[in-house]
């Protein structure tokens, strides 16, 4: 009966107990972490959970589901032995770039940009809360310094796009320029994105005078469905001519937003509008989040530099609410007080959480003041200005 | 260079754009409402709350005549039935209106094949 | 080792990795309940059948004030309504309710961009 | 600090302003004016607005959204470099000819064929009407005798597939002969059949006497479930067995159809039957749309070429009118005056625009004249005929 | 063979073809109409005008018995439910019909596991 | 004019009625035999429909359906010269093994494992009913001796795995082990599950007394929203640290089944739970039904293997069915007659078909048992079960 004793011992070392690693461990703990984050304190499930479980999946010792397919070849002809792992195959959509922008399709037709339209100087204040990524950045850089840690110029860049408070900006650009960094890079974005009522208002009460909290704004204008319509064909041209390698992500923004304002007109594309919101929007969402989650493999997501990262998404959340606000304190000056620099931070992007988060402290300070729709306008703003600095970013160190 | 003057470099050139691109588009949304910002502004969502407080039976009329009835009005047709019902005490407020789903066609009809197929 | 004699050792090893696997699952689901199960259940279905025998005010009242609204309500709401009208004689049985489609939202409301779009 | 500037010329040299071309301006200009047409003039918003801002995208100069990806081998390992753009992977999608056959599978699940079924001899209507095809494929032909044009015998074929009046028969044929014209063809394909109702009028008077076109039909008999059930897979068997070419095609639009119409016998397969018409229909339509806009780069669009396969579109489309007409007159005259030769007109395809004009030029001379449903027999007729036309083209010139 | 002489022998080819596969269709159809034509056509589309013309209650009983209530006739129960409320005259006219949507089932209940899961 | 007879013959010879074989012949009449079983008799029609249609495209001769796509290399320069046909590339879903386990997903989000929480004995009715699995797997071994049969142990296992009652893992497994047997197999799989309420009631019957027949369960304790959140993940966790290679296909399904739970934690996943019911499944549902059955072509599938596995298959549904209820039997004794051992055999998967069976076989003796929710338990258990069992023959066997 020997070979039935190998056999055992065969089978106990094709177990997952057999080979876990330490890093295994705390991964499956961490993914676990995540989801209760995820789920009991809210945030950001919907793509939490899907990059949690992932991450689980991922680190299960073993099961190999990020494995690529294995090739041999025998006279001459190449066969596939082996087909890999179903992450692997869904990882693909991010690797070759096509889950980020997909989304940007759907959040484009999910999107209004009227508040902008109506008030185009607030897209100024959309610029300004670029300024985390680029302090990030340079934080980033600072840090390569010290001995135990090391940031590429790459990998700086990617770190810094945190500060752009938008997922699927953030993955597109470290997908490029330091895939190995997707995993924490993803985790940070989508955590502080859930974390910024708490993270903004002490920045945005530091930075502002009580006089200035309180100041209410004009009615924004109605805006007219022929400006609704040339919007996004004008930012995708405009956009893509100065700064081409942000062509994709602007591009399939104002593509999703055009067919999502052409309704008005051509009822029948109300079908892909949906679609675009809806369906193909949840089955990016569900492949994207899994298969992110799945690059935090242990070996590479239990270093120093994933406490660094941490912190530094920190600066960028702040730094971006700063650098806002203290434009919007500017526009406050030049306009003589007709803008409330509250509606600042609101560029950050994390649609519609900042503009939420300017509309509660505004009413803080004058219960009769609506800065919702004012705040949009610098909201949705951001998200064309992360895309722009990820394009520079790209351009400048890919 | 070193990592950190090619950063800031990086960082002056990429605040720069990101401000000349948008500080663009501001330009490009001042000059669009000269030409197009005049026309009015119209409405893009059917006024539901309007249409809860007339009585029952116009709402109910209008909404079956049209052609395209949508999830909105058929919502504001049954919350004018039941408030028609209770006898018109309109203290109704609709909170949140939620369309639903696709409209898939009853196929019998031709009226929806012209919409798609020939699309296709 | 012939195919048979080594079928028979899958067989072997098979049924007793089975059954250890899920006995293992059934000790875990009994420590389980031992931490979680005390809690109370909670009813993850609206109870439609018992707003259904309220009074249609009082449903509507409900239904309106709900900021989620959903489909199951809407359905209560109308059966409500329906039996209102009909005189209070609530012998209707719900038999099955089927939730309608995707709750697309009217985009002019904030509401549902904040579920949303700050998620992606 | 002439590293900045250094650093400000390679900028500059990375805009789109420094490398785009006339070609490229031109085309971003023919796409707005695509979205114009489509939105204002309602043509075919469903597809032109999809193939109008894949043009642009794929004309934004440097931002190289169609570029393939580049590989580079270091040291016998080939590593993809440069994943190239999203427009590249989705257009896998046309080029490896998966597309157009799931349009073909949703068109099946959305169209009723009893009209057809009820009143068989009807489907002759439908192979007249290919005419157009045959007629224009000649036409280019001769065309190629002029010194400033050139055309193969595989493009003349993919520009007389215009006259079949039916989009993913185009595309689906244009990608196997001659991939290079996909942008004008299709463009053509769809802009003809938003004129359906201006260019089918004219010649169906022409070519008709009031007598004739003042025919009353009998009323259709009913059709069984049982023949509605065995017609799509007769029809398969049949079409694909004479000529395997058309296999694909025929063969997804009759499996789509027995889906929808199997729903009366077994109800769960309405899941499938409504993800077929309207989830997976859009999500493959937005992917279709988009990446044939791309292929059209200004340099293979802006030809002498280009303007020939419109005017030859057109052709193809009144020959393919009068084809169905004049065999409708043969009709007329075998059958006694039974059959309306208006009907003959909605043989071109291009379900139901086609119908429907059948319907309103009879009602012009005939109030109480019903024509909608008599029409609708060649009209899903036609599409079968133009699937099979494809499938002659595709096997004698492939 | 030149391209022009080619191309002759494709559009004779082809025309001949197209007929012939066109006209055998016809020639199975008319075979399919003798051996299954002779059953009397089932009608798929519920009734829902005839629905309309009954009462209120009526309507409302049949529709909650059916098990597998469709989106149709719940607008068919909903336009009893008005007509009903305002007094009988029925002078409404469902011009479009639209289903709603996807049913998605309230999971709870065994009764669409049944319809599905088994079938996958 | 001999050019034209010329062109007559070889467009003869490129019709289906030239090349086709006895086999295809067969295997059309075949498909429309599944056509007729799944619409008329109801046998699955959500899957046999697809496969059966898939079956009939893939032998229609000469179409090339399934064909994969062809290169050629001029001048060093590898270019695809024929992209193939649609099938193979919608195949490729199953050849990497993408489409079972989402549908494992979608499955996952739909199935209600309260009642196996509330009832954890229950889950060793849901293993001891794989013994179905194995002795088919035994049973194949011993057919190989048979002179016209030949059985290799991959061959075997995947046989084996169609008493596992449940689609997508019969195909994953089979794809792994035996590519070439996928045609039977699913087709028998999917067969048999439709046939389950005549199979389990004789054996049922046979092998309980009245006594127990009668026997009424214990109301079923509620299950809190944790136990319900928690019990996906721990069921991955531990059934993949034990057994890695059954991870992808219940990992799947624990996470569909943890997003469906988490729904009443966080109600913005509810869109992916709707997606990953619905149109994600359905699409894929669609691709996977089709491409199994085009696997089936003639040459393969018409094998006396092939009625060998149609015997197998009714002996695996037979034997798990047994297995199951003798185990029923064996806790009706250990816990004093608290079991009714009828829910034994819904332990064969075929949710919740089996369990219905139970109910239906259970009421027969006792018109006021209901033993629906306690054989859901045994049931749900099943998936897991034979995910398992698959697990481990792939571990032994692969
Ligand atoms: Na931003
Ligand atoms: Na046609
Ligand atoms: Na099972």
């Amino acid at each position: 009966m020997s070979f039935i004793y190998e056999e055992l011992i065969k089978l106990y070392q094709s177990t997952g107990f057999a080979v876990i690693t330490w890093q295994q461990c705390v991964m499956l703990a961490v993914s676990c972490l995540l989801i209760y984050l995820a789920l009991k304190k809210g945030f950001e499930p919907l793509l939490l959970v899907p990059i949690a479980f992932g991450m689980l999946l991922a680190n299960l010792p073993a099961a190999g589901l990020m494995n690529g397919p294995i090739y041999e070849t025998i006279d001459g002809v190449t066969k596939m032995k082996d087909p890999g792992g179903l992450l692997y195959w869904l990882y693909q959509g991010v690797k070759l770039g096509i889950y980020p922008p997909l989304i940007f399709f759907g959040v484009g037709a999910m999107t209004d940009f009227a508040p902008l339209i109506a008030n185009p100087r607030s897209i100024l204040l959309g610029a300004a809360a670029q300024l985390g990524i680029f302090t990030t950045f340079m934080g980033a850089l600072l840090l390569d310094k010290l001995p135990f840690l090391e940031f590429t110029l790459k990998q700086a860049g990617s770190i810094g796009i945190i500060g752009g408070a938008d997922g699927p900006t953030a993955i597109f650009l470290t997908n490029k320029l330091a895939p190995e960094l997707l995993g924490p890079i993803a985790v940070a974005a989508y955590s502080y994105m859930a974390l910024v009522p708490l993270i903004q208002p002490p920045i945005m009460r530091a930075l502002t005078t009580k006089k200035e909290r309180e100041v209410v704004m004009e009615q924004l204008r109605p805006v007219s469905r022929m400006e609704r319509i040339i919007f996004p064909i004008l930012v995708t041209l405009v956009v893509s001519l100065v700064l081409p390698s942000a062509a994709i992500l602007v591009g399939m923004l104002m593509f999703g937003n055009l067919i999502r304002e052409a309704v008005d007109l051509q009822s029948v594309l109300n079908r892909l509008s949906k679609t675009a919101q809806n369906e193909m929007m949840n089955i990016v969402v569900i492949f994207l989040g899994i298969t992110v989650g799945a690059t935090a493999n242990g070996e590479l997501f239990l270093l120093p530099r994933t406490l660094a990262i941490i912190a530094l998404g920190l600066i960028a959340f702040s730094m971006g609410t700063a650098g806002g606000v203290l434009f919007g304190k500017l526009m406050y000056r030049l306009t003589g007080g007709k803008v409330n620099p509250l509606i600042g931070s609101a560029g950050v992007s994390a649609v519609p959480m900042a503009a939420r988060v300017s509309q509660k402290v505004g009413q803080e300070y004058n219960p009769n003041n609506y800065l919702l729709m004012h705040a949009m306008g610098p909201n949705v703003a951001g998200v064309i200005g992360s895309a722009v600095a990820a394009g520079v970013l790209l351009s400048m160190l890919g | 260079m070193s990592p950190i003057m090619y950063g800031l470099l990086v960082t002056l050139f990429g605040l720069t754009i990101v401000f000349l691109v948008l500080t663009g588009l501001w330009g490009i949304l001042a000059m669009m409402k000269l030409f197009f910002g005049g026309k009015k502004a119209q409405e893009t969502q059917a006024t539901v709350k309007s249409m809860v407080n007339t009585t029952g039976s116009e709402v109910t009329a209008a909404a079956v005549q049209s052609d395209e009835m949508d999830a909105d009005e058929l919502l504001a047709v049954i919350t004018a039935a039941i408030s028609a019902c209770m006898g018109g005490e309109n203290n109704l407020y609709v909170r949140k209106i939620t369309r639903v789903g696709d409209n898939t066609p009853v196929w019998g009809q031709i009226s929806k094949q012209e919409q798609m197929l020939n699309r296709l």
